[in-house]
């Protein structure tokens, strides 16, 4: 089953992230982004971290795209006109140099790494809350206080930039 | 016997003045300046009780200061019996002319700041006497040099005074470049600095009758000592010195600092004695600095001025007695030079004190009326310096002569002659100043006319307040009686005394001298005023010479200032400044701006461009890693 | 295969009764509300409006499906569709009784259990405001773009405090699965006093049903859909079926913020009382219901009392009858007590919603900011630090 | 149960490549497109690629550091979402557009 879902949804990812590059109105390309992780917080189920993809979900699908989302009908934004005429060739280039370059990183992956093993779901389940918790509050403490200050810090800064005055 | 108090109290006073002295009142500043001084006097006379009589030196190691290789530098602080005599003078002398200074100074501005460079100034001087290594006596040294470059111009709004203590300084390098290298020359051939061992090590050398490296040692030391006690060819900045405050010219440029120089050669005396040439050297400067400085003192109107060309010629005695070998009869003579001049530049002060700032001689005469005191007690001074018998300047003096005659008969009479004209020099200076009638101005319009005492402008010259009196008649005790205090003795256990008889002859010649020269002064300057005119009308070319003071420093501007302006104004300046090293760094500005001309045409402000820049490193760098061998 | 057979009775059934508990919630709160304005509220359709919602049900699919000219089509339709579906989708992991044996088959009495199933509900939750917030932003329309911005605003700023007042609760119980939150909740103090967290962490549960408030877009806190300033904010431009949506996920959403808060503060299904006692009450309770009923049906206030009071009468008797019998088989009666109390505790909580919406008037939007940032925001933390405390004080 | 026509686990390295798919993708998004907001989410996109890459370790490694360390990705990107969605703001409020083209100046 796990081959199965995981063909599902890395293949949803890969048509949300396309979708996000290619749709012209900011608003689907939020969406899509949402899709994309919803899809791999399911992946991170898969992969055994189970606070990741509920952290996922909420930091990431809940609040930072709710902001993206917020801050693009706030600002009304239409959907964005041609800048300059892309040529057809260019276009299909890129595309086609992008594709080449996705073979040859592909082919390096499955050459470094031809036995890696695989994952089935439920094997190992190593990112519990309570793990990444006593994780977080012994080895990585420092960090983790730096990463309170870095929050406050953005806060402040974005309190200050969104003021009326600027 | 923790002799690190004596130098710690003036620095707790500098300290104390130098931090917080703005918001203090002027008796507490008061107190704490000539407290300190008071309190090391005091633990200066505890200690010397404590250990009389000194017949080993006593010392103390505080700690190790730089250790490196075999260089080994501690703080050691030592006492013997010359130790002894000096800190007498710097704490016994500093504590009247400090007691005096708070008289003089009432009306002065930057007053807490005055007291604390004198009592910064008192630190070093104790620490350049107890010091018992080369390096711990040469901070001393420095620290002596930055306190006097300091009070000489303590009047930093008035361009001559700066100028005064920059030419100070200056001049004072020059010595101490070769103070430097004259340690560094005896730590190469001793291995230490340390003055016991040093001089174990000079004693066991042999006497070196021709120019070799203890000669060399010594003709470096000598050149710092003519720096700090002001001889031939360093004296220049002694005269313009006086830029400072009259207590600072009798403290640092009269009765301690400047003496310094004997000090050290006396200290010296081990490594001296072995380099006969150095010694004759010392004997023949201190003989020429004595003679040109008296002959100049003759022409001068300045008081101070007279006052300190006489301190130059009795250095230059000093430095005679020690050439000659009498080093206990130069140490003697600083003493008793200690209080004479000490009385003199105080007395001088007095003298500008009551005058509002008048420096002039010319200006002044029949003071005697006005301040009777100041005019009795610089009498005393006078009598002293002059060489008058039984008092202490003859009884120290003629020791030095009579050296001299041993050594060199030559010698013996120009140092007599110099002695006449010592005499007649410092009477005229008195009879100009107390006798004859009033010739300045009564009104206060001079009152600006004199640095720094704008604003005390009285008019009428007056005697000065107690504060200031009280330590000008405990000088001139000294000055009259200070010769029957036989340093000499005190001293012998470290120099030896050459007594042999000399004709009694020239036992007579210096007071008979002295005699003729008060003589002549009296005449010149009391009963025929216009004599002297006419005399220096006659001998207008000769007059006017020595008037210029020989032209030394017009000489030493074209020689060595000017040379030196010049070559860093074309060479440094428009060559190697502007041309290469400006032109170094123009030249990568300019390098920078043409490439930043070309790379600029990739800085397209397009976020996009950038990011495919980015992104094409990026594949570049990964290609790379792949050619290079995979991720391992 | 039994997994897949047991999931699939399961989810028809939960399903079937939740949608109908939402049309009937419904058909209470305007029940209650015209009753807290002393009116008398559906009445006309079916004994006392009890076919209300039917008729109601009816209407909104018949209704034409109206799609206004001006709008972005993908995400209006989608915007309904998205906000019923996450509404919907966290009552899967929500637990309403304890382990069971049918014919054989251990199961739970939920959809799934998860181990980290509040973090689940909490992750779908913060999910929800896309629905709203696409609906105002795609019907192209100012009232409904306002509404949908003051939604996702609102929602953002609330759910910080809930999930500060959930985190409370939870470090006492030291779990993330509802199931074990309710186990951690058996017993009593003393004997008597049941050990529900809403004692220890009183506070928390009053943040909780706040922010809950402000989740659902309640009263006083339905800015959103705020009639008189924004004519009824997001879903202006809906009509039929995409209305009834909407409609559907807030009730669904209510009920989900309430059987979260009954399981994580009140005890899920555990009794008020200890069992021996506890077991007779729902008998008493439905008897002294029926028996009332048939009294008062023997003088009817009105025409149609005389039938319908009996009725009514008869069935809680019924009821009654069932539990009473229940006590013979106890694995029935596990089912039928932990149901009981649950909907109970369930219903308690709607009630308030619907009073409180009955009481209160709606705040203004600065001052529903303020009161989340200045007000709500620092209690949670403040009671979020005190119970850490505790706990660190208490567990060597 | 007829025989899957792949195998009964999915071997890591297709993580893998699901990550440097979407991260080339987020490029190419970054890179084409104008809409600054947009610009901005391909960077979120590149972040959760290479978040993938981090749990898809961890799973290997059996230690669950890459999940510390995909949390912290998760909140730098929440500060920076937070700080640079307020300066495109504050850019929006001077400049009257999104577009990163026409945002080429450093003063205005």
């Amino acid at each position: 089953m796990t081959p199965f879902f995981f063909i599902i949804l890395a293949g949803f990812a890969v048509f949300c992230a396309i979708s996000l590059v290619s749709q012209t109105h900011p608003i689907a390309s939020a969406l899509s982004l949402v899709g994309v992780m919803g899809a791999l917080a399911v992946l991170y189920l898969q992969l055994g971290a189970e606070f990741i993809a509920a952290a996922q979900m909420i930091v990431y699908a809940g609040a930072i795209m709710v902001l993206f989302v917020f801050v693009i009908m706030l600002l009304n934004a239409g959907a964005e006109q041609e800048a300059r005429r892309v040529s057809r060739l260019a276009r299909f280039t890129g595309m086609l140099l992008m594709a080449v370059f996705l073979g040859i990183i592909s082919l390096t992956i499955q050459a470094q790494f031809p036995k890696m093993g695989g994952v089935t779901f439920g094997a190992w389940v190593g990112g519990t809350a309570q793990e990444i918790g006593v994780l977080l509050f012994t080895t990585y403490l420092l960090p983790f206080e730096v990463t309170s200050v870095l929050i406050l810090i953005a806060l402040v800064g974005a309190i200050v930039l969104a003021r009326k005055e600027i | 016997m923790n002799l690190w108090l004596i130098p710690a109290f003036p620095l707790l006073g500098f300290l104390l003045n130098g931090l917080f002295g703005r918001r203090f009142s002027k008796p507490l500043i008061n107190l704490i300046a000539v407290g300190s001084v008071m309190l090391s006097f005091l633990w200066v006379l505890k200690t010397l009780n404590g250990l009389y009589p000194i017949e080993q030196p006593h010392l103390e190691h505080y700690f190790t200061w730089i250790q490196s290789g075999s260089l080994n530098i501690s703080v050691d602080f030592g006492v013997d019996r010359l130790t002894a005599v000096f800190l007498l003078i710097v704490t016994g002398v500093g504590l009247l002319i400090h007691t005096y200074a708070m008289g003089y100074m009432e009306h002065e501005g930057g007053y807490y700041r005055f007291f604390a460079y004198l009592n910064l100034f008192m630190f070093f001087m104790l620490t350049l006497v107890l010091a018992h290594n080369y390096l711990l006596l040469f901070v001393g040294w420095e620290g002596v040099g930055l306190c006097s470059y300091l009070l000489i111009g303590f009047y930093f709004l008035e361009k001559f005074a700066t100028d005064a203590g920059n030419k100070a300084f200056i001049v004072n390098r020059i010595g101490d470049f070769g103070f430097s290298l004259g340690a560094f020359l005896i730590f190469k051939q001793f291995g230490s600095l340390d003055f016991t061992q040093v001089f174990e090590g000079a004693n066991k050398m042999p006497v070196e009758n021709s120019f070799g490296l203890m000669t060399g040692i010594c003709l470096l030391l000598l050149l710092g000592a003519t720096g700090k006690s002001a001889q031939i060819p360093l004296y220049v900045w002694l005269p313009d010195a006086m830029a400072g405050p009259t207590p600072v010219s009798a403290l640092i440029h009269a009765a301690t600092m400047v003496t310094a120089g004997v000090y050290m050669v006396a200290r010296s005396s081990a490594l001296f004695l072995h380099a006969p040439i150095a010694m004759d050297t010392v004997a023949v400067i201190g003989l020429a600095t004595a003679f040109l400085a008296a002959t100049i003192g003759l022409t001068q109107f300045d008081i101070k001025k007279v006052f300190a060309y006489s301190t130059v010629s009795q250095l230059g005695y000093m430095f005679l007695g020690c050439g000659v070998g009498a080093f206990s009869a130069g140490i003697f003579h600083v003493m008793t030079h200690a209080f004479f001049k000490a009385l003199l530049f105080l007395g001088a002060g007095a003298v500008i004190h009551g005058l509002s700032g008048e420096q002039d001689l010319r200006k002044m005469g029949g003071l005697a009326k006005y301040m009777p005191i100041t005019c009795a007690t610089l009498a005393a001074a006078s009598l002293a310096i002059a060489g008058v018998p039984f008092l202490s300047g003859a009884a120290s003096k003629d020791l030095i002569l009579e050296a001299a005659y041993q050594h060199a008969p030559w010698m013996y009479w120009v140092a007599v002659f110099t002695a006449g004209l010592t005499a007649f020099y410092v009477w005229r200076a008195w009879f100009m100043a107390f006798t004859g009638e009033y010739r300045g101005k009564k009104q206060d319009e001079h009152a600006d006319a004199g640095h720094g005492h704008g604003g005390h402008g009285h008019g009428q010259p007056h005697e000065s307040p107690f504060v200031m009196t009280g330590p000008l008649i405990a000088l001139a005790l000294l000055s009259l009686g200070g010769g029957f205090l036989s340093v000499t003795k005190w001293l012998e256990p470290m120099f030896a005394l050459h007594e042999e008889a000399v004709p009694f002859m020239i036992r007579l010649m210096p007071a008979v001298m002295a005699f003729g020269g008060i003589f002549l002064a009296f005449v010149f300057y009391y009963l025929k005023p216009g004599l002297a005119d006419s005399f220096a009308g006659a001998f207008g070319g000769l007059y006017r010479l020595v008037f210029d003071k020989y032209r030394i420093d017009e000489f030493y501007n074209a020689v060595v200032v000017e040379p030196v302006i010049q070559g860093s104004r074309t060479v440094l300046w428009k060559g190697v400044d502007a041309g290469g090293i400006d032109g170094a760094v123009n030249g990568l500005g300019r390098l920078s701006r043409g490439t930043g001309s070309i790379l600029r045409l990739m800085q397209s402000g397009s976020i996009r461009a950038y990011a495919a820049w980015v992104v094409f490193g990026s594949v570049l760098v990964i290609l790379a890693i792949g050619v290079a061998g995979g991720l391992r | 295969m039994n997994f897949l057979l047991i999931s699939l009775i399961k989810t028809a059934v939960v399903l079937a009764v939740l949608l109908t508990g939402l049309a009937y919630l419904q058909w209470i709160e305007r029940k209650v509300l015209a009753h807290i304005q002393i009116r008398v509220g559906p009445y006309r359709v079916g004994p006392h409006g009890l076919l209300q919602p039917l008729a109601d049900v009816i209407k909104l699919i018949t209704k034409e499906g109206f799609v206004p000219s001006h709008v972005n089509k993908l995400f209006y339709f989608m915007a309904p569709w998205l906000a019923v579906t996450l509404a919907l989708i966290s009552i899967a992991v929500l637990p309403f009784g304890p382990q069971i044996e049918v014919f054989g088959q251990k199961t739970f009495m939920e959809l799934t259990d998860l181990r980290i199933g509040i973090l689940f509900v909490l992750a779908v939750s913060s999910v929800g405001v896309y629905g709203v917030a696409l609906a105002g932003w795609a019907s192209n329309n100012k009232y409904a773009l306002l509404g949908g911005l003051r939604s996702s605003a609102q929602m953002i700023s609330y759910e910080l405090p809930m999930a500060l007042a959930i985190a409370a609760p939870l470090l006492l119980v030291n779990t993330l699965s509802f199931r074990e939150v309710v186990n951690a909740q058996e017993g009593y103090w003393l004997g008597f006093i049941p050990r529900w967290n809403v004692i220890p962490e009183c506070v928390g549960f009053v943040v909780f049903l706040v922010a809950s408030f402000a989740e659902t877009n309640r009263v006083p806190f339905d800015l959103p859909e705020a009639e008189n300033e924004l004519v009824a904010g997001f879903h202006v431009e809906y009509g039929s079926m995409k209305f009834a949506s909407f409609f559907m996920a807030e009730y669904a959403n209510m009920i989900t913020v309430a059987a979260v808060a009954t399981l994580l503060f009140l005890g899920g299904w555990t009794p008020l009382f200890p069992a021996p006692y506890s077991n007779v009450i729902p008998v008493l309770l439905f008897a002294a219901t029926g028996l009332l009923l048939l009294i008062a049906g023997t003088a009817p206030a009105r025409r149609m009392d005389k039938y319908t009071f009996p009725v009514v009468g008869v069935i809680s008797l019924g009821i009654a009858l069932i539990f009473g019998v229940s006590f013979l088989v106890p694995v029935v009666q596990t089912i039928l007590m932990s149901l009981f109390w649950f909907l109970a505790k369930l219903l308690v909580i709607l009630f308030i919603f619907i009073w409180i919406r009955g009481t209160l008037p709606r705040f203004r939007y600065d001052q529903l900011m303020r009161f989340a940032w200045t007000i709500l925001f620092p209690i949670a933390m403040a009671n979020l630090l005190l119970t850490a405390l505790a706990v660190a004080w208490t567990t060597k | 149960m007829p025989a899957l026509p792949f195998p009964d686990s999915v071997p890591l390295s297709w993580y893998l490549i699901l990550s440097a798919v979407l991260f080339c993708l987020g490029i190419a998004g970054f890179v084409y497109r104008r809409n600054v907001i947009t610009v901005f989410m391909s960077i979120e996109l590149m972040l959760n690629a290479v978040n993938l890459t981090f749990i898809t370790f961890s799973y290997k490694l059996k230690h669950i550091d890459g999940h510390i360390f995909a949390f912290f990705v998760m909140v730098v990107a929440a500060a920076e979402a937070a700080v640079g969605l307020a300066i495109i703001l504050t850019v929006f409020k001077n400049r009257h557009t999104l577009l990163i083209d026409e945002v080429n100046t450093l003063k205005w």
